[in-house]
């Protein structure tokens, strides 16, 4: 073999399968001290299955590993942990009942002594604040318990969690995917800082931009096969799109304007819990409204509120000039809304179901024959057009949800909105980690809805989607809406100013 | 009965005595607590009887005892379930202890009044030789494993068993629980549908035997243990071919009779059994009034 | 490895096959269970005692799937043993000692096996106690209670015929109690995978919040899962009572550990949301074909239960195999 | 309610007020308990009584905080109250039938818990069976088949003094028992709030596979947590031979129920990842002052069992509602 003292690390040949499904077909990977190597893919292409791989959480079925020139067997996550490497999942992996300073030191505790002594929370705690603290989040938290925190800073503990250790090489699957800007700005200074300590970042993710300003290296994965490793700086994304998909992407936003009909959707007055005040906002036919604002700013909350998820709301809520009671989310469905929720495994999936039930639950009875039995080939059938239609993979129904890749279980828990035939869509945060491609599917989606007669309305963090799909920006802050702002006038800097009152 | 207020008719200064059973969760200690009662009744002394949900609740019973103990009663009957296990908490007591039902080894106890459960079985068994000839199979079915009681009746059974020449063809144990003794002895018939006689360690059980045999059009003779009502209407139905009575009832009244004796510093006989009955079809009417006085 | 492959006919037969095996999983441990039985005893193979299993099992496998609906919520029935209990006893008194009509009794005995069951339900969903163990194990001693006290412990016999018909008739060789299993378990498969509420069971046990932000009545889909679960104690006692022709307080006892066994010997997750109505009777019918074997052999009682204890983690263990066999082909 | 609202001194009292009783919640069900119970019975709030209630609950809280620990990881024990018998016949045999040391028959007793502890350990983890439920079923039955085995099925007694101290004496009023109790459960405290093992155990209950992400060895802490549980029926098994002189193949029958009851009392989730050792303590006593205060009011049997029953939900439920409130100021 030729000499690797280059190479912090080598895959070479990796197979993996699932069942029959093939996932992995021989992937040859190498990634340098001090890089950020960047694996780009569709969704299922076997990014996540790769690096799960690599940390010890799965066997590979064929290939090899070498770690500084010399061939490893990772058969644990405590293998690759020996070895330096630290993981982010890309499903969130943290112990909600245990406090935030815990979760950050999960496996890795500080003891006072020697192997068999009592642990030291003082100086776990203090250390987890210095780790916060290069995330820009206040000492305040580690005393937390981790499951009172929105799925945000969830992630950010996460982040933490793995800056925390003394690695030689960090695995980030789509970190920045449950972040708002100011977060991920925090992440990317936090990435250099490495980079320049010679630490090696494998960085997986769905957002060009970022993999643009942060990345060294590319390698673009397709049906299970490398394509090409090349430069970041020096290539084009539309080229690693090509090399993606298959094809070209002729636009990223598929923005279709429509005339600006009555007004559909009200809220007065209502009551968020937690808010400082009572809120209120109205939609009209024709338009899609944008929600922005920072993590923890209330948008979450508010959509919950509004579809009778949380307990304890005063408030009116109109659809077509016609007050809606709603006081639990049958209510909201029976009315006619729709929330696609934000955390896929906590509150969207069934993670042991198939397809065609996750699909089809929260609108059984439209299945319900004359004889109050189920028409599973009804259920199958219409489960089959959603998939199509969003182009989940792989196409089986049969599969449990469970064994989806995450932009794919994203995907399922979309259709399983659009297949309720709601009036008003509520999405929060609905293309967090969906691929370019299928963002797009998912935008072209949101058009149709409005050309149908529709109302939506999108939270989101990533401004370049609100900026491009949406025809009218509500900016919130501290459970406050700070802004309302017609698509012409909302850029940026104005979005940014009003979410952080600055 | 099932209510324990009952005892407290007469005014002040009536001696107290405290009955602890095994369980009152079955006929045959709901009998024990009607003689209690009675000659509390009869004698004027305050009765308390008490037991825990299940035999085999015997720490329960442990602290049934100690609780008693700490309302300072005249004096305490009690049935152990485990007869060792009441020793050490009995021996700390200042007052006069009567055991009935079954004996443990207590130094300082006033009084047993019972029969043993060896002796009931052993009738049980000659009983049944009784019915059959030398020679034919008969079974066996016990409690569940560990309760003395039981396990002492079918020790008593066997001995009689073998010594009249039966032979014991099977020996199983359904948890005195009427609905898995029928499904045993289904399942002993299928091996050995040529059994003629069965012993069974109490009367739950035997029922529930009768009821395999019945099915199966056969003619095997069951004997049960204990005496109880419904048992005893059987034999009379000339379905079940007998029952061991220990005299349940004479034993919780023999039992506060003698406490109260104890209490008023009279002599009281170290052992007094109280018998076993044999019941069959000639004497079950006798039997089967006597029972329903006792249980109203 | 890396070309498009073919399937051949054989291997579309090899998944069709798995997936029926992994349907029937506990299958394997039952008929590796039936051989061995078999060849250890020749009366154990045979149409009367086939006939007797099926007899024998059916009061636990009425339980037992009664029992799957709480375990599919990730929800447990400590209940159903006293409530069968309750139910026999309020019978008894209804039809022996006042006399009234058989109709009126069954009728009584289901309606407070399932009334139980609802207060189950109401206590867990509306008093928001933590888990149905500790409402259960409330209801579990109430019931109890209340079955000694009705009669003050005395047990009842000598229930008409029309009631003791279930539990003792037999259609041909078959027995009555066991088609009645058959039907309801037909019954019931059709409910859990071919109705709203029952697929709502299934969603409630996987991700009780994802079901309930679907817009399904959690509360009220918890309530009928226990209140079905009480109906079913309250059949079961039915077939009891036609079986031994008395009803007593002590009846049921620790019954649900047999049904609970079955279940999850069945394959189904105490977390929830997994496991099948053919799985349950499978389950069930594995411990009934044990306690009829160890009869059959005449095992010494100390014995029974080492054997039992080791049969139970054995019978699983094979489809444990099973699994991570079929997994790694 | 709109402004931003400055914390003052008294409430952050309030704050540590509501965080202790958040912390000892089921607490406030034991005082309600202890006082109805004083009021009813002048016996009750005696030392005498109170010491009585110490060491009537020493059993239940040695196998409750052995206990504790399965349900922290989402799993169940249901062997202990048969490890408990196993232990004491083991016992029972070396020391009073073979005559050896009671220093090694204590040992033997030990060691005879967490034998078995272990063997769970080992049948859940290396095995793969899909819940403790199972793998602790089958050794439930096995270790009480080998009680009644070794001895056929006959009691043991006459215990050498040595090891009747723990269950029997007394330093000054307080039993021996129940300072036992005490050291344990503060040792348990440390274990699970100051050790890296202790925390795991959380973590485990919380969300497996994270744990097992973050470089835990899950097998071996599961194996942990069962080894201890066993361990605590042995020593269980300990105290109660103190007390009552003997050993008994049906002993502990059934205790595994009370011990779940109080670790659920005491505030822990089946669902893992929720529980302190304080909570389960608190558990145990309301059992215990429960059972008593039932004798000392001389309920009758049958009514005993309901009212146990309701007593159970209703403590639970008091602290549902403290918790319902302190949630909505
Ligand atoms: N445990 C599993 N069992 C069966 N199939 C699995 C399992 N895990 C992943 N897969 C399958 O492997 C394929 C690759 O999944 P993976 O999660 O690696 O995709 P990914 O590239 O990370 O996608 P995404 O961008 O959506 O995160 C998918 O088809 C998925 O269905
Ligand atoms: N269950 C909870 N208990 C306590 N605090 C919570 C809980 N859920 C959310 N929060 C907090 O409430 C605030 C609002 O959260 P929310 O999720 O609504 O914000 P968001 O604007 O949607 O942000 P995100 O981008 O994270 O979704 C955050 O500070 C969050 O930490
Ligand atoms: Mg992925
Ligand atoms: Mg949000």
């Amino acid at each position: 073999m030729a000499v690797r003292t280059e190479s912090l690390l080598e895959m070479k040949g990796i197979k993996k399968s699932f069942d029959q499904n093939h996932v992995l077909k021989g992937i040859d990977l190498d990634i340098k001290p001090g890089e950020v190597h960047v694996l780009l893919g569709e969704n299922g292409a076997g990014k996540s299955t790769l690096i799960k791989i690599l940390t010890g959480a799965y066997q590979k079925d064929a290939g090899e590993i070498y770690w500084e020139g010399k061939p490893v067997n990772l058969q644990t996550p405590i293998d690759a942990m020996r070895l330096g490497i630290a993981t982010i999942y890309q499903e969130l992996n943290v112990i909600p009942q245990l406090k935030v300073y815990e979760n950050i030191f999960l496996g890795r505790e500080l003891k006072r002594g020697g192997k068999m002594s009592m642990l030291d929370h003082k100086a776990m705690r203090e250390e987890a604040k210095r780790c916060l603290g290069m995330l820009g989040q206040s000492p305040n938290l580690v005393d937390m318990q981790l499951g009172k925190l929105g799925i945000g800073q969830q992630q950010l503990v996460e982040i933490a969690k793995a800056l925390a250790f003394d690695a030689k090489l960090i695995i980030m699957d789509e970190p920045t995917s449950s972040l708002s800007a100011q977060e991920v700005e925090q992440l990317y200074m936090c990435v250099e800082q490495l980079k320049k300590k010679g630490i090696a970042i494998l960085f997986i993710s769905h957002k060009l931009e970022e993999i643009k300003r942060l990345g060294d290296r590319i390698t673009i994965l397709r049906d299970g096969f490398k394509i090409e490793t090349m430069p970041v700086q020096t290539t084009d994304p539309d080229y690693w799109i090509e090399l993606m998909v298959g094809r070209s992407l002729d636009e990223k936003f598929p923005k279709q304007t429509f005339t600006l009909g009555k007004e559909g959707f009200r809220v007065e007055g209502l009551e968020v819990a937690g808010a400082p005040e009572p809120v209120g906002f109205s939609v009209r036919y024709g338009e899609i409204v944008g929600i922005a604002g920072l993590v923890g700013a209330g948008r979450t909350e508010l959509a919950r509120a509004i579809f009778g998820a949380d307990p304890s709301r005063n408030g009116k809520i109109f659809i077509d000039g016609k007050e809606v009671k709603i006081k639990s989310p049958r209510d909201a469905i029976d009315a006619g809304i729709a929330l696609i929720t934000e955390d896929r495994k906590g509150e969207g999936l069934l993670l042991d179901q198939t397809l065609d039930f996750n699909i089809t639950m929260a609108n059984m009875k439209k299945f319900a024959k004359k004889s109050r039995l189920i028409d599973l080939k009804g259920i199958r059938e219409e489960a089959k057009r959603f998939i199509k239609e969003l182009k989940i993979r792989p196409d089986n129904i049969e599969l449990k949800a469970r064994n989806l890749s995450g932009g794919n279980q994203q995907k399922v828990v979309i259709a399983k909105w659009l297949c309720t035939k709601a009036k008003v869509f509520i999405f929060d945060e609905p293309t967090r980690g969906i691929d370019v491609g299928a963002k797009v599917e998912v935008y072209r989606l949101m058009n149709e809805l409005v050309e149908n007669g529709a109302i939506v309305i999108m939270i989101s963090s990533e401004l370049p989607e609100i900026l491009g799909m949406c025809d009218r920006v509500l900016v919130m802050r501290e459970g406050k809406i700070t802004a309302d702002l017609p698509i012409g006038e909302a850029t940026q800097e104005r979005i940014m100013k009003a979410a952080t009152g600055a | 009965g099932c209510g324990g207020s009952k005892g407290a008719s007469g005014g002040g200064g009536e001696e107290r005595v405290a009955v602890v059973l095994k369980t009152l969760s079955s006929p045959y200690w709901k009998y024990v607590e009607a003689g209690a009662k009675a000659a509390g009744k009869e004698l004027g002394v305050d009765v308390t009887v008490v037991g825990p949900n299940a035999e085999s609740e015997v720490m329960q019973q442990i602290n049934m005892i100690e609780d008693q103990l700490n309302q300072s009663p005249g004096a305490l009957v009690v049935s152990p379930s485990q007869p060792d296990t009441v020793v050490p908490v009995l021996e700390t007591a200042t007052v006069p202890v009567l055991l009935i039902d079954t004996d443990a080894k207590l130094k300082n106890k006033t009084s047993f009044i019972g029969t043993e459960n060896y002796e009931a079985g052993y009738e049980g068994g000659k009983l049944l030789s009784s019915l059959l000839q030398k020679g034919d199979k008969v079974a066996i079915i016990s409690g569940a494993l560990g309760n003395t009681a039981t396990d002492e009746r079918v020790k008593g059974a066997k001995a009689a068993l073998e010594e009249a020449g039966m032979v014991i063809v099977a020996e199983q144990p359904a948890d005195s629980d009427k609905t898995k003794a029928m499904s045993v002895m289904e399942n002993i018939l299928q091996k050995n549908n040529d059994v003629k006689g069965v012993f069974a360690a109490n009367d739950d059980m035997a029922l529930g035997v009768l009821r395999a045999v019945e099915a199966k059009g056969l003619d095997v003779k069951v004997i049960g243990t204990d005496g109880t009502l419904e048992a005893v209407e059987s034999i009379l139905d000339g379905k079940l071919a007998g029952t061991i009575a220990q005299n349940p009832y004479k034993m919780g009244y023999e039992g506060v009779k003698n406490a109260l004796a104890a209490i008023n510093g009279e002599k009281v006989d170290k052992r007094i059994n109280s018998g076993v009955e044999v019941i069959t079809k000639d004497n079950a009417q006798e039997k089967l009034e006597f029972l329903k006085t006792i249980s109203k | 490895m890396s070309q498009v492959v073919v399937k051949t006919k054989n291997e579309v037969m090899n998944g069709t096959l798995k997936r029926v095996l992994s349907k029937f999983g506990p299958l394997i441990g039952l008929i590796l269970l039936i051989m061995v039985l078999t060849v250890l005893s020749p009366k154990f193979l045979t149409v009367n005692n086939v006939m007797n299993i099926a007899r024998q099992s059916s009061i636990n496998a009425l339980l037992a799937i009664g029992m799957l609906l709480p375990i599919l919520t990730a929800g447990i029935d400590l209940s159903v043993g006293s409530l069968l209990a309750l139910s026999i006893m309020m019978m008894g008194i209804v039809t022996v000692n006042m006399g009234m009509s058989p109709f009126l009794g069954i009728l009584v005995c289901l309606a407070v096996g399932a009334g139980f069951g609802w207060l189950n339900g109401i206590l867990l969903t509306k008093l928001r106690l933590p888990h149905p163990f500790i409402s259960t194990l409330g209801t579990m001693n109430i019931a109890r209670g209340i079955a000694l006290i009705v009669t003050g412990a005395a047990p009842i016999a000598g229930f008409p015929y029309a009631i003791q018909f279930l539990g003792r008739e037999f259609v041909g060789p078959i027995p009555v109690s066991f088609l009645l299993v058959i039907v309801v378990y037909v019954i019931f498969h059709i409910f859990l995978t071919r109705t709203q509420t029952g697929r709502y069971i299934y969603a409630i046990g996987g991700n009780p919040e994802a079901a309930r932000l679907s817009g399904i009545n959690v509360d009220r889909v918890l309530i009928i899962v226990y209140t079905i679960s009480g109906l079913m104690a309250g059949l079961a006692g039915l077939v009891m009572v036609g079986r031994v022709n008395s009803a007593f307080p002590l009846a049921g006892l620790s019954y649900e550990l047999d049904a609970i066994a079955a279940v999850i010997i069945g394959g189904a997750s105490f977390m929830g949301g997994v496991g099948t109505v053919w799985g349950t009777l499978i389950g069930a019918l594995i411990i009934a074909v044990l306690r009829n074997g160890l009869n059959l052999l005449n095992v010494p009682a100390d014995f029974q239960m080492t054997v039992i204890g080791t049969v139970i983690i054995a019978a699983v263990f094979v489809d444990v195999l099973r699994q991570r066999k079929s997994k790694k082909a």
